[in-house]
């Protein structure tokens, strides 16, 4: 699928902001994103005056494998951890020319995750950066109402994360699924 | 004097069994009528009791109701206003049973010594009605203060307006019917349409409708039902009573009801009246109580068809609406009574009131209409 | 002990005499009357939380019609209603409230778990917010499985609770001889429910870190 | 402080509420109130019987669908979107075969996309009818709508039924196709119940538009302009109903939609009657969809060459559809495995509560329950 060339004037005009061809999404730095989101609501540059979904991605620290060759030739494995984070995805939509989706992505640090709210230029994201804030605990600085959406007040933790362990109440029951075997035999029981 | 007494005992114990049995009756009816409209079969699985037979209708199941009420536990919470909470139920049930003794029901076995039967036939039988009535205001928004709900609050306030609003127009009503037989005396009321019911006059007709209108209100059925309105405020005033205390509500509900229908009855049709009276006056009763379960069935039927009103449009109907069409009802009554040429009454009666209402009703129907929708392509 | 006392609430002429005997003959009828009357006129709490919702207002419409056997009167407040049919999941955020709903209906009460998640979490069962079946803090009278039921099978689910009641002994009632049964409101801790379940109503299963289930898998992990 | 207000404030200390001299009403509706639809809550703050101040609380509901399906595999969250949106399994179905075909490119074979348009205006049709009836009940009409609107809802689930199996939940779509065919003489019967819709919607509308107290209760009630529609992501009925034209059927034509003529009805004012009536009409418009692909549907397979395991390559995609309730779309990251990283419902009935509250202060707490009734919402989707 081929997608027009929506991002190319926002390259254009922020400097900072980045193309992940792979994801086929504007990386904004969150400082930025204010800026960038108001400018993109002009009629002029784009009209995207609809933000349809916005949602949470955590992907945790990884290693990974690379090889590099040494000035001698030879290769050498280097194995190198990269850092996780948690990216909140906008998809931005122009109801005024048809046109989308035009993705938009604001990466912050897994440790102390603060993004900027986006809500004050499209109404739609309060209850979803809300929601993001609740499963995935990144925090949106000018958000009007920031409080968990989904679960209980008291809860702790974010169970949207990737690492988040999971409270193991299950009851044992035979089950022909992997993973639930898996869990049953690393946590299991639960209720002593 | 023991005389007396044992011809009151006569009269009021078939009227408190006779109607409560009623009340049983018309639960029963109600679920019917509902089921049919809903295109429903409606109860009919319940069987006789120690017994596997099946089948009776379900006319049986309003015992079975009765009976698990009676039994159910009842809960008083923890918060509320003991003594209140108890005695609004009773409350409400008292003053629909009292009024019932009103109505110039002609019991049959009781013609021979005296004509009009009532329990008390009294000169002003009509004011004491509205009096008596008004009484329920009272149980309800007792039982609105003294649960300790928000829900049962908003419900009996919302009770207040509604019946004291639509009182008026009631009353007014009624007074049209007070001035055409001169008096209130329920038993010379019926009398009176002895050769013309009131509700074939012009000023009748409006008059009952009115009076039907405002006694929906009063009773809180539907399209009035906002003190119980199930989809806003969960059970209104009665949201916290369980148990036979709910049960007593609901027969307080019904016999008021009866009481307003057999109002109507006595006020605008004639009463008893009906044919072949004269010659079986114990029809006049069968009569009597056809025309109440008439009017029942029209309450049911626009129960299963309308939706409610919001409190600001039912109190704007009661008072922009229903109190100057009443009160123009008066002065049409009164020239229709007083007018040289009777046959006038009806084309310039119907023309005023007719007229009248139309104009009433444009001018406060905010401009709700249908509208026309465009398409996109 | 369960045949005779069908025998004592449906069919009074094939009464023994023992029974007779045993029970009062007065005593017998008046139970048998009023299992009756409470079997007869099952009012059903207007209370839906996921899916099995719809199917449990489909039960009340013109094609199914609940009426027929005298329960269509779902009531909109607890303190007026019998059965409170638990249609659909339970999370763990929803769970006291509606521990606190049936706290609130007055006794005599049932319960129907109707659905695969009532009954047992269903297929939301590993999800970190749901319950693993109301059955762990509320007596459940009679389960339908489904996910969702029909609503034919909520009207069955119906009639087993009216055949239940009408076999009841007063005497054994729990509605006549504990008083109304109010149980403990859970409350929220950081990551589960406090306490994870009632003790009065659900045990839980056998520990199966004790068990000596599915050696197979255990080898190969 | 005057006689008068210290018999106010006594008053007002029966409802528990020490702190607020300004004597407003604190009612929490819910998450078990008949006309929340479903396990919702809202926090009222009333002075009188008029709304000034509403909170939505959320999360009643919380199945960790998203959670959940980022553990097994692709096609096994199939049946997980059934129980979104409880009433419309069949779209729900539709968008999520959507997002992962567009993963994993498929060809649809041209009986199944047909069957699709058929299944996805079935569902249009049960959805609306219901709501109607939904709506109505919560004006206050003791059933009657409903159940008439449940009668012809049947009708329809029956037809579901024969086709997957289940009422309800049908499961019935697949990344490439459907589950099965339909059976013999389904397109027969479907055709049936799609030639007797209409008298129904005559007569439902002949019951209910012209209402006088239906026309009272909602016209001006909830108004929600263009702009603020488009800013606050509401889609669906809801948006058309502001005037503005965005029917994801037009503008994606995802589907074979470009090949039926269809009109988007749209609305003028904005509120509840608005919300309502853009609703009847739109069933109007989808019998005209189902009436053109039953006459054109072809015979033929309806599975295209789906690979037995879906393995997409690391990749993002955003699929969307019109369901009945607005813009349902899927987000899935793909990491190369055969489960997905990422999985993300962008739930229609969620975002357009984002406005409820505006909708509702300066209304009365009857108007409440009638505006979040025309905002159509079921809880499966709104907390997942």
């Amino acid at each position: 699928m081929s997608t027009p060339a929506w991002h190319e004037p926002v390259l254009q005009q922020f400097p900072a902001v980045r193309w992940d061809g792979a994801a086929r999404a504007l990386i904004v730095p969150p400082e930025l994103a204010r800026a960038v989101a108001e400018w993109l609501t002009q009629p002029d540059h784009g009209a995207w005056d609809f933000c349809s979904n916005v949602t949470g991605v955590d992907y945790l620290p990884r290693e990974v494998k690379e090889k590099s060759k040494r000035p001698d030739g030879t290769e050498e494995i280097v194995v190198r951890t990269e850092p996780g984070s948690l990216q909140v995805v906008y998809h931005l939509y122009s109801v005024a020319q048809r046109s989308g989706p035009l993705v938009l992505k604001q990466v912050v640090p897994r440790q102390a995750p603060a993004a900027v709210s986006l809500t004050p230029v499209w109404r739609s994201c309060e209850l979803q950066e809300r929601e993001v804030y609740d499963l995935f605990g990144v925090s949106f600085e000018g958000h009007p109402d920031l409080r968990r959406i989904l679960m209980w007040d008291e809860f702790t933790g974010h169970p949207m994360r990737k690492d988040y362990a999971e409270p193991q109440d299950y009851e044992w029951e035979p089950t022909p699924h992997g993973d639930v075997l898996e869990k049953h035999r690393r946590g299991k029981v639960i209720i002593a | 004097m023991t005389q007396t007494l044992l011809n009151l005992l006569a009269i009021a114990v078939p009227l408190a069994v006779g109607f409560a049995s009623l009340f049983a009756f018309t639960t029963w009816l109600e679920r019917k009528i509902l089921a049919r409209i809903q295109n429903r079969i409606g109860p009919n699985r319940i069987s006789l009791p120690f017994t596997r037979f099946r089948r009776l209708f379900g006319l049986i199941q309003p015992a079975a109701d009765g009976l698990k009420m009676l039994a159910k536990e009842d809960i008083v919470p923890r918060d509320a206003d003991k003594l209140l909470h108890l005695l609004a139920p009773i409350l409400s049930l008292v003053p629909p049973m009292m009024v019932l003794c009103l109505l110039p029901l002609e019991l049959p076995y009781a013609t021979a010594g005296m004509r009009a039967l009532q329990a008390a036939a009294l000169d002003n039988a009509v004011l004491l009605f509205f009096a008596i009535t008004s009484l329920n205001t009272l149980a309800v928004f007792m039982a609105g203060w003294a649960s300790r709900n928000k829900y049962s609050l908003l419900g009996g306030m919302r009770a207040v307006a509604q019946m004291v609003s639509y009182e008026i127009p009631l009353v007014l009503s009624a007074a049209v019917v007070i001035m055409a037989a001169g008096g209130m005396n329920a038993q010379a009321i019926v009398e009176a349409q002895r050769a013309q019911w009131f509700i074939f006059t012009p000023w009748g007709l409006a008059a009952f409708l009115i009076f039907f209108i405002a006694s929906l209100a009063e009773t809180n059925r539907s399209p009035f039902d906002l003190p119980e309105a199930e989809s806003e405020i969960i059970a209104g005033y009665f949201t916290e009573y369980s148990g036979f205390k709910f049960a007593l509500f609901f027969l307080g509900e019904y016999l008021a009801i009866f009481a307003v229908s057999g109002l109507a009855v006595t006020l605008f049709l004639g009463g008893g009246a009906g044919p072949w009276v004269a010659a079986y006056p114990a029809l006049s009763c069968v009569w009597f109580l056809a025309k109440i379960f008439a009017l029942i069935f029209v309450m049911i039927w626009l129960r299963g068809t309308l939706p409610r009103l919001r409190v600001d449009q039912l109190m704007g109907f009661a008072w922009k609406f229903l109190l100057p069409l009443s009160l123009l009802n008066l002065f049409v009554a009164a020239a229709a009574l007083k007018l040289a040429k009777p046959w006038l009454s009806w084309p310039v009666g119907a023309l005023v009131l007719y007229g009248a209402a139309v104009a009433l009703s444009r001018s406060h129907r905010a401009d709700a209409a249908p509208r026309t929708y465009s398409y996109a392509e | 002990m369960t045949e005779q006392i069908n025998v004592v609430a449906q069919e009074v002429p094939g009464f023994t005499r023992a029974e007779l005997e045993q029970a009062g003959v007065l005593l017998s009828s008046v139970e048998g009357l009023y299992n009756w009357a409470r079997g007869g006129s099952v009012w059903p709490l207007t209370f839906g939380l996921a899916c099995c919702a719809i199917e449990m207002i489909a039960s009340a419409t013109s094609r199914f019609d609940i009426a027929r056997f005298g329960s269509e009167v779902f009531r909109p407040s607890p303190r007026q209603a019998d059965l409170m049919i638990v249609s659909g999941t339970v999370t763990k955020k929803m769970a006291p409230q509606v521990v606190r709903i049936y706290n609130q209906m007055p006794e005599p009460k049932w319960v129907i778990a109707m659905g695969a998640c009532a009954i047992s979490g269903g297929p939301f069962k590993q999800g970190y917010n749901v319950l693993k079946g109301i059955d762990r803090y509320l007596p459940v009278d009679v389960y339908l499985p489904g996910c969702p039921p029909r609503p034919e099978a909520v009207l069955q689910a119906l009639n087993y609770l009216q055949e239940k009641i009408l076999n009841i002994r007063i005497e054994q009632d729990p509605a006549f001889t504990a008083g109304r049964r109010q149980y403990p409101v859970p409350r929220f801790t950081g990551t589960d429910l406090e306490p994870p379940y009632n003790p009065e109503v659900w045990r839980p299963p056998a520990n199966p870190n004790t068990e000596p289930a599915r050696p197979k898998k255990a080898a190969t992990a | 402080m005057s006689a008068a207000a210290a018999t106010a404030a006594a008053s007002y200390s029966l409802v528990r509420q020490p702190a607020m001299e300004t004597g407003l009403l604190e009612v929490s509706m819910g998450p078990h109130h008949p006309s929340t639809h479903g396990v919702f809550r809202m926090d009222v703050r009333l002075d009188g019987e008029t709304v000034v101040a509403l909170k939505p609380v959320f999360g009643y509901l919380h199945r960790n669908h998203e959670k959940l399906a980022e553990g097994m595999s692709y096609l096994a969250s199939m049946p997980f979107t059934d129980r979104l949106d409880y009433f419309n399994s069949m779209t729900n179905n539709w968008a999520y075969a959507l997002a992962a075909e567009q993963l994993l490119p498929i060809e649809v074979p041209e009986r199944a996309q047909y069957l699709r348009v058929i299944m996805a205006e079935l569902t249009r049709l049960v959805n609306h009818t219901s709501l109607v009836g939904f709506f109505l009940n919560d004006l206050g009409a003791l059933g009657t709508p409903l159940l008439y609107a449940f009668r012809e809802r049947e009708r329809i689930l029956d037809l579901f039924e024969q086709a997957s199996g289940a009422r309800m939940m049908c499961n019935y779509f697949r990344f490439g196709g459907l589950r099965c065919d339909v059976p013999e003489g389904w397109l027969a019967r479907a055709r049936a119940v799609v030639d007797a819709f209409p008298r129904f919607l005559d007569e439902f509308e002949k019951l209910l538009c012209e209402n006088e107290i239906v026309l009272a209760r909602t016209q001006r009630v909830g108004v929600l302009s263009g702009a603020q529609a488009v800013n606050a992501g509401i889609t669906g009925p809801m948006l058309r109903a502001s005037g503005v034209n965005y029917d994801l059927r037009k503008v994606d034509r995802y589907g074979i939609y470009e090949r039926f003529a269809f009109r988007v009805p749209l609305g003028s004012a904005g509120d509840c009657y608005d919300r309502f009536m853009i609703r009847l009409l739109e069933m109007r418009e989808s019998l005209k969809i189902l009436d053109a692909a039953l006459r054109d549907i072809p015979t033929g397979p309806v599975m295209g060459n789906a690979p037995r395991v879906f393995k997409p390559a690391a990749s993002e995609t955003y699929g969307r559809v019109e369901s009945p309730k607005g813009e349902l779309g899927f987000y899935l990251i793909a990491d190369g495995t055969t489960k997905p990283y990422r999985y993300r419902v962008r739930p229609p009935s969620f975002i357009n509560l984002t406005v409820l509250e505006d909708l509702c202060v300066g209304h009365t707490i009857a108007d409440a329950v009638v505006i979040l009734g025309s905002v159509d919402i079921v809880l499966g989707e709104v907390d997942r």
